[in-house]
């Protein structure tokens, strides 16, 4: 159980990245249009986010400061505006659009429309993080999104060729539908690999007070998260090949993502589907909530921690009230929830180069890192991550036009 | 003896011409040291301009003078504060031309680029 | 070229700006797409109508989606079409009335 | 403490005080210029007009516009050198927090924050 609590930091984080709002539905929408052929594009995401987690956590074991510490401190206010600028917005829409898909999630399994729901979970998530610690927020939401493995027991349950969802772990291009193929693709990446995941596993860190004897357990958790995230992720694409791609089915609105599981396990499969969507875009709330607060909080130097009462860091947590309420009101406002979620990613993709690029610098920073700088094998995953969230940054608006929602 | 006030972070990224009006760099650093030994009053004993390469133009001053820091390489050159008038500090000026600089600085060898700041 | 720093954040805020605003207003509709959407909707509803027979979900959910096929079959009969041939126009017109057939059922598995 | 570069270790620093509480980061540097001397470190401050002032343009209208419109009337906190106690990866002052202008709208948020339930009293959290 101790082993779990260490790990649940990557587990919640990976969440983040690939069982949220927007994964779940491009993951859907990409197994019902291209089948396999798309894994590729989860297992890049995941493996990303793999180094840009280990590298943002060993930052905060070896320095006790976060990301955005380093950021505002080795770049001036200059160089921290415009990534602080960019994480705010589109970590803001990202938010609204998670806050969405739990509502989503309540209208399936209630009938009582999604914008009724919007308010009270801005509440339940704003009491979660008022009472709760950092291990509450952690080691909840990660032990309660292990529901999502139903995705693995579906996919198992529909007996899929192994090996031809291995084959579609290798990049191919895509037969018919060009634009939407590479569009998907990038929601998928813009999506795993989207900022506001490693300042929040950053500020873990240093919440969980990790230092250089954590180098290891960062590893671990790191690796373990993402291959527990990715591979669901992968998962969803595979249940969504065998379910709606047979029948012609292309996922254009949420509430048709309900009989994904059916098929493969009848009345629980529909059960478990909504409780999956209602926790991990429960828990992603809370991440981005906490994480745009720590964001601002390191920014400015302001007392900021999870583990404290309300009361010690008024600033900060003034600063999660307000926006996990303002948040809640694109969806009281009836926002639909897949225009966010992709309107959200195409930002993500642009706003990344902006964090990628001087992760590269800290990293290997010896002043910053002392010998735990990066290796040649960080080096040369920072440097693609980095080349591939400038193509990103560049394609994602055209994309978005010619193959988007 | 008149005292002048002035924001010194402000400093950071402003162009200093020499005097023929000469572009010598942008200030990016300052070197600061007690006035005395054990004295808690600290001066700016130099200036350090940064070069105005295609990295800076590529990456933005910060990235730029990070960089250049990391790899130990300080791409400008050193003023020593006698040689920087901040009577304008919109445009600073230094006192000489960059030629009697640059010569002067390779009779006296430049002092260590960054002194052994107390690091936790 | 020497961009002053200043720029470069008023640049990056303008680029996402103009990202937001062009996503917005994009997806026109033509007649091959129009045409997918009719019958990715069909076979949903098709399936949605087995699920509800089968008891795999509840009727609410089966009148949640008819509600949503029956708003896209009205988009869809309301949307001008892009220089449709006389052949797209009958098609499009036939998947119509499949899902119009087709969510039917779903009312009377679903009761509305 | 020895010769330090101004900008890398001492600009946008975290300050911290003696008991360890977080006060803001050093958002700007005044510098005192004497006729035939050494320009001297005169004081650290912190303040959002500071830092709007190193941002320039939009960023001093922005501030000018929020101090408007929520009429609190923008305070810059002036912490003489001499003050400073150590620097390392933060700044540690040889001050009280809470005493200075550099928390007052914590002090503020702190009134309307124990007026809402479970923001003081042991809620698992530490008391720190």
């Amino acid at each position: 159980m101790k082993k779990f609590g260490e790990i649940a930091l990557g587990v919640v984080t990976s969440i983040g990245g690939f069982l949220e709002v927007g994964s779940i539905a491009t993951s859907a929408q990409a197994g019902s249009e291209f089948g396999f052929q798309l894994g590729w594009a989860v297992l890049v995401g995941s493996v990303a986010l793999m180094f840009l987690m280990e590298m943002s956590g060993r930052l905060s074991a070896v320095t006790t400061r976060t990301f955005a510490d380093q950021l505002r401190e080795r770049f001036g206010i200059r160089g921290f505006l415009l990534p602080l600028v960019a994480v705010l917005a589109v970590s803001f829409l990202v938010l609204s659009s998670e806050i969405g898909g739990v509502a989503i999630a309540l209208q399936m399994a209630t009938g009582v429309g999604f914008r009724v729901w919007a308010l009270p979970i801005a509440f339940l998530g704003w009491l979660v993080l008022w009472r709760g610690t950092f291990g509450t927020v952690e080691k909840g939401a990660a032990m309660l999104g292990l529901v999502s493995i139903v995705f693995a027991i579906a996919a198992a349950a529909l007996h899929p060729r192994w090996s031809s969802i291995a084959a579609g772990l290798v990049p191919s291009a895509p037969a018919h539908d060009r634009a939407r193929y590479w569009y998907l693709a990038l929601s998928i990446l813009g999506a795993s690999i989207s900022p506001y995941l490693y300042f929040f596993y950053s500020s873990g860190a240093v919440e969980d007070k990790w230092t250089t004897e954590h180098l290891s357990v960062n590893r671990v958790t790191a690796s373990l998260g993402n291959i527990f995230g990715g591979g669901l992720a992968l998962m969803g694409v595979v249940v969504a090949a065998l379910v709606f791609l047979p029948r012609g089915i292309r996922v254009e609105r949420y509430e048709q993502l309900g009989m994904l599981l059916t098929p493969a396990l009848h009345h629980p499969g529909f059960v478990f589907f909504l409780a999956t969507l209602g926790i991990t875009c429960f828990g992603t709330t809370l991440e981005i909530t906490l994480s745009l607060a720590y964001v601002l909080a390191q920014g400015l130097g302001w007392t900021w921690s999870e583990n404290l009462r309300p009361s010690r860091d008024s600033r900060f947590s003034t600063t999660y009230t307000i926006t996990i309420f303002l948040a809640a009101i694109p969806i009281l406002l009836g926002a639909d929830v897949l225009k966010l979620t992709n309107v959200s990613m195409v930002l993500t993709a642009a706003s990344l180069p902006l964090s990628v690029l001087p992760l590269i610098v800290l990293m290997n920073d010896r002043e910053v890192m002392e010998r735990h700088v990066n290796g040649i094998a960080g080096n040369v995953a920072l440097v693609a991550i980095a080349i591939m969230s400038v193509v990103l940054f560049v394609v994602a608006v055209p994309l978005q036009i010619m193959g988007g929602g | 003896m008149r005292v002048v006030r002035l924001r010194g972070d402000l400093l950071v990224g402003r162009m200093v011409r020499d005097a023929d009006g000469r572009k010598a760099g942008r200030i990016h650093e300052m070197t600061i040291e007690p006035a005395a030994p054990g004295s808690t009053e600290y001066v700016v004993r130099e200036f350090r301009l940064s070069g105005d390469g295609w990295l800076e133009a590529l990456a933005g001053r910060e990235l730029a003078s990070a960089l250049a820091r990391r790899s130990g390489r300080p791409n400008g050159r050193t003023v020593s504060w006698e040689d920087l008038d901040l009577s304008d500090p919109v445009r600073p000026k230094l006192r000489r031309t960059i030629a009697e600089l640059d010569a002067a600085r390779a009779v006296s060898p430049a002092r260590s680029p960054r002194g052994d700041a107390a690091r936790s | 070229m020497r961009i002053p720093h200043r720029s470069w954040s008023t640049l990056g805020a303008v680029v996402i700006a103009l990202a937001g605003a062009l996503v917005a207003c994009s997806g026109a509709t033509e007649p091959d797409k129009q045409l997918d959407s009719l019958r990715s909707w069909q076979a949903s509803v098709r399936l949605a109508t087995s699920a509800v027979h089968l008891g795999w979900t509840p009727r609410r959910y089966g009148r949640q989606l008819h509600d949503q096929g029956a708003s896209v079959l009205e988009e869809s009969r309301k949307a001008k079409l892009k220089d449709a041939s006389a052949a797209d126009s009958a098609a499009i017109r036939g998947a119509q009335r499949a899902l119009e057939a087709s969510l039917d059922s779903l009312a009377a598995a679903a009761g509305s | 403490m020895s010769s330090l570069d101004l900008v890398h270790d001492v600009l946008d620093m975290q300050l911290v005080d003696r008991a360890g509480e977080k006060m803001g980061r050093v958002d700007g540097i005044t510098l005192e210029l004497r006729d035939g001397e050494p320009p001297r470190v005169a004081e650290l401050l912190v303040g959002g007009t500071v830092l709007a002032d190193r941002l320039g343009g939009w960023m001093v209208a922005l501030a000018q516009l929020f101090a408007h419109v929520t009429g609190a009337k923008p305070v810059v906190t002036r912490v003489p050198f001499a003050v400073v106690q150590e620097i390392s990866s933060t700044i540690t002052l040889d001050a009280q927090g809470g005493a200075t202008s550099a928390l007052r709208t914590e002090r503020w948020l702190d009134r309307i924050i124990c007026r809402i339930p479970g923001s003081s009293d042991k809620s698992g959290k530490e008391q720190k």
